[in-house]
């Protein structure tokens, strides 16, 4: 899998790449953790990028079929605001790219997100194994848009937001 | 600052390509730190590992001219022995780098470790700033091989051991 | 009322640990809910069910205000609890106590609640 | 003997405790000392250095066993410390008290006690 090179605007910059081990994950979240502590004063913000990233890492990390997956965050500048934005990239078995294919399409089209997320949630209430809420949360939930791509076996999940999307709106929503 | 590919036979691997501020160093190292010791079973080869990320990671955040660093860690396996690898990135200014190639140099050929360590102890123990001693240090103290890569304004160190060479001698160098 | 048949859990980075008070089950959450905290929960469900039955109790009170995360295995759990006592016709309340510093444990629950509002009710502390 | 004219040092990961015991100056150093930690223990050890003088004490014991990592620029500042300590012509051991089971710390400091063998003694405990 090549490393990805962030764009050059990038202010703040974290890549980890790892091997898809459960207990080195736990230790990237915990890296994660402190880069979003670190990079957004928002308690409120920085706890749905957290979110995100640990949905994203965890994803990952379950779905691998190749020695490494990468974790990626950046903040990007443009022209009039912050952008925060997760890349998580891993290689992962045809089957699982068609049905992970599916779904972010799905919740990309999804037009009001929550009411995806609580469909997701009515629909696989009773069944047993693999949550398959982990995307559809980072957009209902975190509030972020959720992007992907897919070239050969390998899976590039974007999320982003601007990190000032939520800091007016707190106070009323909670 | 192209994000290198590690070597096909890396079994356990992580690299973190981060902003190079000391705050962050300091998530970093914690992350680095999880990694030694989930590894590494021995309590004493981790801390030699450990002791020599945290140098290299300091390094290349002090003499850093760019956006970003990467420290990388692999533990490599062969038919024989495993090895464990670091190497750290940065891109620095040509005074750095001639001055750091110098040291570098110095470092490598030095048919004995320990006596350069301590020299360099002596040589620069009345001078303010810098203690120039920590490359030095995971040689002597660490016990790893370092080599070193100069491309463009890149530099990039690599210190490497294998795992086993501590564990029969430990008691007896303690 | 009988004593509780169910244990305590307790991992390095996650806790459970149920008491009884009166016709309330009690359980308190604490640590990361991340994916070594999933398996355990889910078949702590399981076990819970099964006294929230024997017991009758009339409502599971979830303390999450020592709890740092959720990932989204561990909220299926819950969905599955909620709804598999739902599915027993059972007409047990649950409860959780929120920190309402903590603006990302309502924000995660809210979905239960929205899954359903007749059984589920958050309340901040 | 009069009392001891310099602070102790509490950072988030790092401390350092001045005391003095008979003629004897202790200086216990918690936590990590990293970049963050080089500064305060670079203008600790000036001080100290001071005190050292103006106290005639005999020895300075520095108790590293609850001490979870020294980086090279922490070292330079002991380094520096106990090379101006000789400079002085003082009379002064230098004592430093590790953990034996934390191998790193006797490995570490080694090199200071190869650098002044009269002065420098490392005792595990």
């Amino acid at each position: 899998m090549p490393a990805p090179e962030p764009s050059q605007n990038a202010s703040l910059f974290l890549c980890i790449t790892f091997f898809p081990s459960e207990r080195l994950a736990n230790a990237v979240l915990r890296l994660v953790s402190s880069f979003c502590g670190m990079v957004l004063d928002d308690a409120n913000v920085s706890s749905r990028f957290y979110m995100a990233a640990h949905e994203l890492a965890e994803n990952i990390t379950k779905y691998s079929t190749g020695p490494k997956v990468s974790l990626e965050l950046a903040m990007e500048e443009d022209e009039s605001s912050y952008i925060l934005k997760i890349r998580a990239r891993n290689e992962a078995s045809p089957e699982r790219l068609r049905e992970v294919e599916r779904r972010l399409l799905e919740l990309k089209t999804a037009s009001d997100p929550v009411k995806h997320y609580d469909e997701l949630i009515n629909e696989t209430a009773m069944i047993e194994g693999v949550s398959g809420l982990g995307l559809a949360r980072v957009c209902a939930e975190g509030g972020l848009d959720v992007d992907y791509k897919i070239e050969g076996n390998e899976l590039t999940i974007i999320a982003h937001a601007p990190v000032g999307r939520w800091r007016a709106d707190e106070q009323l929503k909670g | 600052m192209p994000v290198s590919e590690p070597s096909r036979s890396g079994s356990l691997f992580l690299c973190i390509t981060f902003y190079p501020t000391e705050r962050m160093a300091n998530s970093v190292l914690r992350l680095v730190s999880s990694f030694c010791s989930m590894v590494l079973d021995d309590a004493n080869v981790c801390s030699r590992f450990y002791m020599a990320a945290h140098e290299l990671a300091e390094n290349i955040i002090k003499y850093s001219s760019g956006p970003k660093v990467s420290l990388e860690l692999a533990l490599e396996e062969s038919e024989s022995s495993c090895v464990m690898k670091i190497c750290a990135r940065n891109e620095a200014s040509p005074e750095r780098l001639r001055e750091v190639e110098r040291r570098l140099f110095e470092l490598k050929t030095a048919i004995d470790p320990v006596k350069h360590y301590d020299e360099l102890i002596c040589e620069t123990a009345m001078i303010e700033g810098v203690s120039g001693l920590g490359l030095a240090r995971v040689r002597a103290e660490g016990g790893l091989d370092v080599d070193y890569k100069i491309e463009g304004n890149e530099l990039t160190i690599i210190a490497h051991a294998p795992v086993g060479r501590w564990r029969v001698d430990e008691h007896l160098e303690g | 009322m009988s004593s509780l048949k169910v244990e305590s859990v307790v991992t390095d980075s996650f806790g459970i640990e149920p008491t009884l008070r009166d016709d309330t089950l009690s359980v308190k959450l604490t640590g990361t809910g991340d994916m070594a905290a999933a398996a355990p929960l889910g078949s702590y469900f399981r076990t819970l069910q099964a006294e929230v039955i024997r017991l009758s109790v009339s409502a599971v009170e979830f303390d999450v205000r020592a709890l740092y995360f959720l990932n989204s295995s561990c909220l299926k759990a819950f969905i599955s609890f909620i709804c598999g006592l739902a599915g027993q016709g059972l007409k047990c309340k649950i409860q959780f106590l929120t920190d309402a510093r903590l603006g990302w444990q309502r924000r995660s629950l809210t979905a239960l609640e929205r899954m359903s509002p007749e059984l589920v009710s958050i309340a901040d502390t």
